[in-house]
């Protein structure tokens, strides 16, 4: 029932695995050394976030088998985290409100 | 089978429904005509619920016509097309009439969401400068008010030092602008006096849990949040006595949670504050 | 499909009676327990609603009678406060989470996801037994609140911190609101296993030839309502986690510094009591549609079979659903325009709130349409049918007024809302569950119900409703505020006492006709002429299955859809209805425009 | 329309994916069932994540005047090491996955035996720096002694919380792995279920990399 369509040759079928591994910890290490470099706040927010999201990504596409499902099953999955953002952006505005409003 | 009512059963049932809904039409336009002289919004006396009365009207005016098309349509289907034996029309697609009734409703829709942004950026635009600006605290279960001294600057406040009798407002002894803040209980001893024409800011705090002031004649509403200070502005227009309720819930007794409210004119409200100041 | 298999080796033994009614993992069943425990906690909230209105219309008033029966509440017949506000929480919460969610997703969406798309059972039948078996201990927990000391949860059912989150705030603060976020955080979980379910069978377990665009609008309600769920209750839960933490554990979520309950200073800060108000209206904005659009699609397929006549406009229903859905999402804001929110917000909130208008118009004009040169049938599920259209569009209609930011200053926490939202979510919701209860009562019992107590159930109701609930919008227009005990002491709200009296004694009329109804549901139940297959000779796959349909549904083989599920009254053919799974007619005649799909697939 | 082109659009229904009488996705119930619990989860951690950004919003300076997160915990001896772990154990799980769908049982057993270990060291370490924070003055009501009054007080609560609701989660995820485990060494574990069983501790690994980013770096 489970039939996927493989990318990689048998007997070095682990290679994608090996690799996104790999990545995900070069960007890891990238984090940590954002974090030390004393960049200005905002630049280390941004590329925080962004370098989180390619992990994510990564994980996601690979680990998880994504990138290999059809793509109406990605968009199923991916549509809805639109709302994630939505409910973030509503309440990150007030809550500044909230801080301009505080006594 | 129960499905083949008799003619006469299903003639009864779309008479009964058609005429009932077209009753439906008949007593809510001539209960909210009634109503508008008993049960109808409190006499305005404020600037800005001038504009929101207006904005209330006209959407009132709008959603009748909905209502009264709706119901009307409604009667006269179930009454035209009740089960006589015919056979119904195999008809479940028309795209102009279709976009017809999306199309307009967007636009009333439209025309309202600017109306009624204008409005509310007005509500919520910066107070003029010469606006007279008290605070309003709610607490379980009544209504609190501050104005600043001769100085013109609110003290500060350190809960710390509160005590029911002595130091209500919780005010720090240890700044001079506190010290000729005058304190007022606007549920039972006291009244909120405000000029009338003249704009006020009011400041509102929470003592303990949210509370909503509420003044039904001005048309204003604004919460009490725990630690923040919520404002809202407006204009009186008429003198006299008005109320303030709480319009959040906020435990047992909210319903008591009154306050009074008093608009003056500028001679008498400076008479006023002079008396009670000394 | 395995889950296939390991049902048909099960249907092979007899199973015994605890697996078959108690703890069984028939759909049908559960779908059955569902309404039934849903129908118990609506006679519940319903009496709460009416010490609601026994204290407004005569406040002050004593009743040594009841005093007896509830001698902490009523001590000397007289309702305390912590009581009332203990009945408008409770009727609020299990009115809306206990009795609506759970009899439309759960009851109906049970009893009707997959008999409608022609599979056996759900997905994952012991995942749905599971989200039952989560319902009565949330309700007993919910119950036993009213008995531990300070009474039960009195902060109203959206439970604003800090009244929720502060113990010493309110009697009903105590035990009460923890034991409260427990029972909801239980049937939560239940709601979510049920979403995960119904989406997956939905989505897997429909039968051959039943593509998206030929299903029953109850089905695409059903859908679209439980993707809400999937996406809208975690955000409670989390909500409810942290509200839980700020009560138990010390933290300050909702808390901010600086607080005094009298003069004792609360030992929280930094938390910001607004927080609760957003995640909460995430969830309880969808939360209302979660109400409203399975009885939309509901509606729709009984409208068009006692019509006899196709859904007008199938394709704008369907999109309108989603649309629907998806602003659901962004509107949560319009509850807050005057809790000290960002003004900004309450603009962009406005007009996504005034855009939902539009896809809520379409579906009007729509079953407006579906009714135009139609042959009505007026059965009790009809009627109630088109006395929910009346109800939404009245409660609808308010609902443009409270969504404009400056008017709904003046009628935000008014009489005005609760009128609003009875109309629109409550009394709806209940009409379109009677109507789906006449309609498909012969298909869960194999009995009809009687016509005759169902027509005197449905004008007692639809009178008694509209005599309840549209003089509430005037008392909003006065300003009446909600959740108040008594509004004797206001001099803007004197006056209003025959106002107040006459809803109340209209309430009492319209909770004393629901007793026709359970008299008839259960006469019926065991009294009532057996039904045949296809009694309302609907097209839907439903009534393929014998009533009431046996383990599994379907014989041997399962059905093959051939068309949508709307061809009522098709030209060129003797009856009035060709159901979907009918193999292909021979044409009699001429051509037969718009046939097979409704025009969907071109 | 005729009756020929009735038949001929009945076709089209039933071969398109979307038609009825099997999966739109190509993927078993129980997998697709897997993936909206991890939407409906995500959600959860969501709403966590964004109550965390409100108190950082609305406190303004966080954790407190001239502090940052990192400076409170072992970011590179401990919180570092435990993403590495997390990571390898996700690697190691896909291994699994894959071995599982070949049908090479040892493998899929040694690499669940290997992700259930790096799952345990997560714990392990969690606690250690749990422990370590909790010695530095952190309670859940907030910082005790001499940093107390310097601290916004849900700086450790909303530590507590998050990362104690996504450790529940490693929990149960381990168990769930064990039990995996056991049924593969004795084959009885499809693949399927193998693979869903990685889909979930796929997830727990995502969740962290935001939790990691957002309460411990920036």
């Amino acid at each position: 029932m489970a039939e996927h369509h493989e990318s990689v040759r048998d007997g070095a079928w682990y290679r994608t695995y090996v690799v996104t591994w790999f990545w995900l910890l070069v960007i890891t290490g990238l984090e940590i050394a954002t974090v030390f470099l004393g960049l200005p706040r905002l630049a280390v927010i941004l590329l925080l976030v962004t370098l989180a999201l390619m992990k994510a990504a990564l994980i996601a596409a690979y680990f998880m088998h994504l990138r290999h499902e059809r793509l109406n099953l990605i968009f199923t999955i991916a549509a809805p985290l639109i709302l994630i953002v939505i409910l973030f952006l509503g309440v990150a505005r007030d809550a500044l409100n909230v801080f301009f409003l505080r006594q | 089978m129960p499905t083949n009512d008799t003619t006469s059963g299903t003639r009864r049932s779309a008479a009964l429904l058609g005429i009932a809904l077209a009753l439906l039409i008949v007593a809510a336009v001539v209960t909210t005509l009634a109503a508008r002289s008993r049960w109808w919004l409190p006499p305005l006396a404020s600037a800005q619920g001038r504009s929101i009365d207006q904005l209330f009207i006209a959407t009132f005016g709008i959603i009748s016509v909905a209502f009264v098309l709706v119901h009307g349509l409604l009667a006269l289907f179930v009454w035209l097309y009740r089960d006589r034996g015919q056979r119904a029309s195999y008809w479940h697609e028309n795209r102009a009439l279709e976009l017809t009734y999306t199309i307009i409703p967007a636009i009333v829709m439209t025309g309202l969401t600017l109306s009624a942004a204008g409005l509310w950026s007005r509500i919520h635009s910066a107070p003029p400068p010469q606006a007279l600006v008290v605070e309003v605290r709610g607490e379980q279960f009544g209504w609190k008010a501050r104005y600043p001294g001769p100085d013109g600057k609110f003290g500060r406040i350190d809960p710390r030092h509160y005590s029911a009798r002595e130091n209500p407002w919780a005010l720090d002894p240890a700044d001079p602008a506190a010290q000729d803040d005058l304190v007022l209980d606007i549920s039972t001893t006291g009244e909120l006096h405000l000029v009338v024409d003249r704009p006020v800011e009011v400041r509102i705090r929470a003592k303990d849990v949210l509370h909503s002031f509420f003044i039904p004649a001005f048309r204003v509403k604004q919460d009490a949040v725990p630690g923040m200070v919520t404002s809202i502005w407006f204009t009186p227009t008429q003198t006299g006595p008005y109320e303030i309720a709480c319009a959040e819930l906020c435990g047992p007794l909210h319903y008591i949670m009154r306050g009074k409210v008093v608009v003056q004119t500028q001679e008498e409200y400076d008479a006023w504050l002079a008396q009670t100041r000394s | 499909m395995a889950h296939v298999a390991h049902a048909e080796a099960q249907a092979g033994h007899e199973l015994s009676f605890w697996r078959k009614y108690i703890f069984s993992q028939d759909h049908k069943v559960i779908g059955i327990q569902y309404a039934l425990t849903s129908m118990f906690m609506a006679v519940l909230g319903g009496l709460l609603a009416m010490f609601i209105r026994l204290q407004l219309g005569w406040p002050g008033q004593s009743w040594p009678l009841l005093g007896r029966l509830f001698p902490s509440g009523m001590p000397d017949g007289q309702m305390n406060q912590a009581f009332y506000l203990a009945s408008v929480t409770m009727h609020g919460t299990i009115m809306i989470f206990f009795v609506l969610t759970t009899l439309l997703t759960g009851g109906f969406g049970n009893f009707l996801i997959p008999l409608m798309i022609g599979a056996r059972d759900m997905a994952f039948p012991f995942l749905n037994m599971l989200s039952y078996w989560l319902y009565p201990p949330a309700i007993i927990i919910l119950l036993a609140s009213f008995f531990v000391s300070g009474g039960a949860a009195g902060g109203g059912w959206t439970a604003y911190p800090p009244l929720s989150a502060l113990p010493g705030a309110a009697p009903g603060s105590g035990l009460g609101q923890t034991l409260w976020l427990i029972s909801l955080a239980l049937l939560i979980l239940a709601f979510l296993f049920g979403s995960l379910n119904y989406i997956t069978t939905i989505l897997q377990l429909r039968a051959r030839g039943l593509s998206m665009m030929r299903l029953p609008l109850t089905i695409w309600g059903l859908f679209v309502t439980a993707i809400l769920s999937l996406l809208a209750f975690p955000v409670l839960l989390a909500a409810a986690i942290m509200l839980l933490f700020d009560r138990i554990g010390g933290t300050s979520f909702f808390v901010p510094a600086g607080l005094l309950i009298g003069s004792v200073p609360v030992d929280h800060r930094g938390g910001n009591p607004l927080l609760w108000q957003h995640l909460f209206w995430f969830l309880g904005h969808p939360e209302v549609y979660v109400l409203i659009l399975p009885p939309m699609g509901m509606i729709s397929d009984i409208l068009a079979n006692n019509a006899r006549k196709p859904i007008f406009g199938y394709r704008f229903m369907v999109g309108s659903i989603v649309a629907i859905a998806f602003l659901s999402f962004l509107v949560w804001g319009h509850h807050m325009y005057t809790s000290g929110m960002a003004p900004v917000l309450g603009t962009a909130f406005m007009t996504t709130t005034l855009v939902i208008a539009v896809p809520s118009a379409i579906k009007t004009f729509n079953w407006l349409a579906t009714l135009w040169r139609a042959k009505i049938r007026f059965t009790s599920a009809m009627l109630f049918a088109l006395g929910f259209l009346s109800l939404f569009v009245t409660g609808g209609l308010t609902g443009i007024v409270l969504a404009q930011p400056p008017v709904d200053i003046y009628f935000q926490d008014t009489f005005f809302v609760v009128a609003h939202f009875h109309f629109v979510m409550a009394s709806a919701a209940i009409f379109a569950s009677f109507a789906g209860t006449y309609y498909w009562f012969p298909k869960m019992f194999g009995r009809m119900m009687n016509e005759r107590l169902g027509k005197w159930h449905f004008w007692l109701t639809f009178v008694g409703i509209y005599a309840t609930f549209f003089p509430m919008h005037y008392a909003g227009f006065m300003g009446m505020m909600r959740r108040i005990y008594s509004p004797q002491i206001y001099a803007h709200l004197q006056g209003l006492q025959p106002l107040n009296v006459f809803v109340s004694i209209a309430a009492f009329v319209l909770f004393a006709a629901q007793f026709i109804f359970l008299y008839n549901f259960f006469r019926s139940l065991f009294r009532g002429p057996q039904a045949e297959r296809n009694p309302w000779r609907a097209t839907t796959l439903e009534w393929e299955a014998p009533s009431p349909p046996p383990h599994l549904n379907w014989g041997e083989t399962l059905p093959t859809v051939q068309r949508w599920a709307y061809d009522y009254s098709p030209p060129d053919m003797a009856e009035d209805f060709q159901p979907q799974a009918a193999p292909a007619a021979v044409p009699t005649g001429r051509s037969r425009e718009g046939r097979g799909d409704g025009g969907h697939a071109r | 329309m005729s009756e020929a082109l009735q038949v001929r659009e009945q076709h089209r229904t039933t071969a398109s994916a979307w038609g009825g009488g099997e999966s739109p996705f190509a993927v078993p119930w129980a997998k697709l069932m897997m993936w909206l619990f991890l939407l409906s989860d995500a959600f959860t951690f969501a709403a966590l994540l964004t109550g965390y950004a409100a108190m950082r919003i609305t406190a303004g300076v966080w954790p407190g005047a001239g502090m940052k997160a990192a400076d409170f915990f072992h970011v590179t001896t401990v919180v570092g090491p435990m993403t590495f772990i997390l990571i390898c154990s996700s690697a190691t799980m896909a291994v699994a996955v894959g071995a599982a769908r070949r049908g090479d049982h040892r493998t899929t057993v040694r690499f669940l035996a290997l992700t259930v270990l790096g799952g345990l060291a997560f714990l392990g370490m969690q606690a250690y720096e749990w422990t370590g924070f909790i010695r530095e003055g952190a309670r859940l009501t907030g910082f005790v002694g001499e940093l107390g009054g310097k601290i916004q007080p849900m700086f450790p609560a909303t530590f507590f919380v998050i990362t104690g609701f996504h450790g529940g989660h490693v929990t149960s995820g381990v168990i769930y792995l064990l039990v995996k485990t056991i049924q593969a060494s004795r084959g009885r574990a499809s693949a399927e279920s193998v693979e869903i069983t990685g889909l979930y501790w796929h997830f727990v690994d995502l969740v962290w990399v935001f939790i990691f980013t957002l309460l411990y770096l920036i």
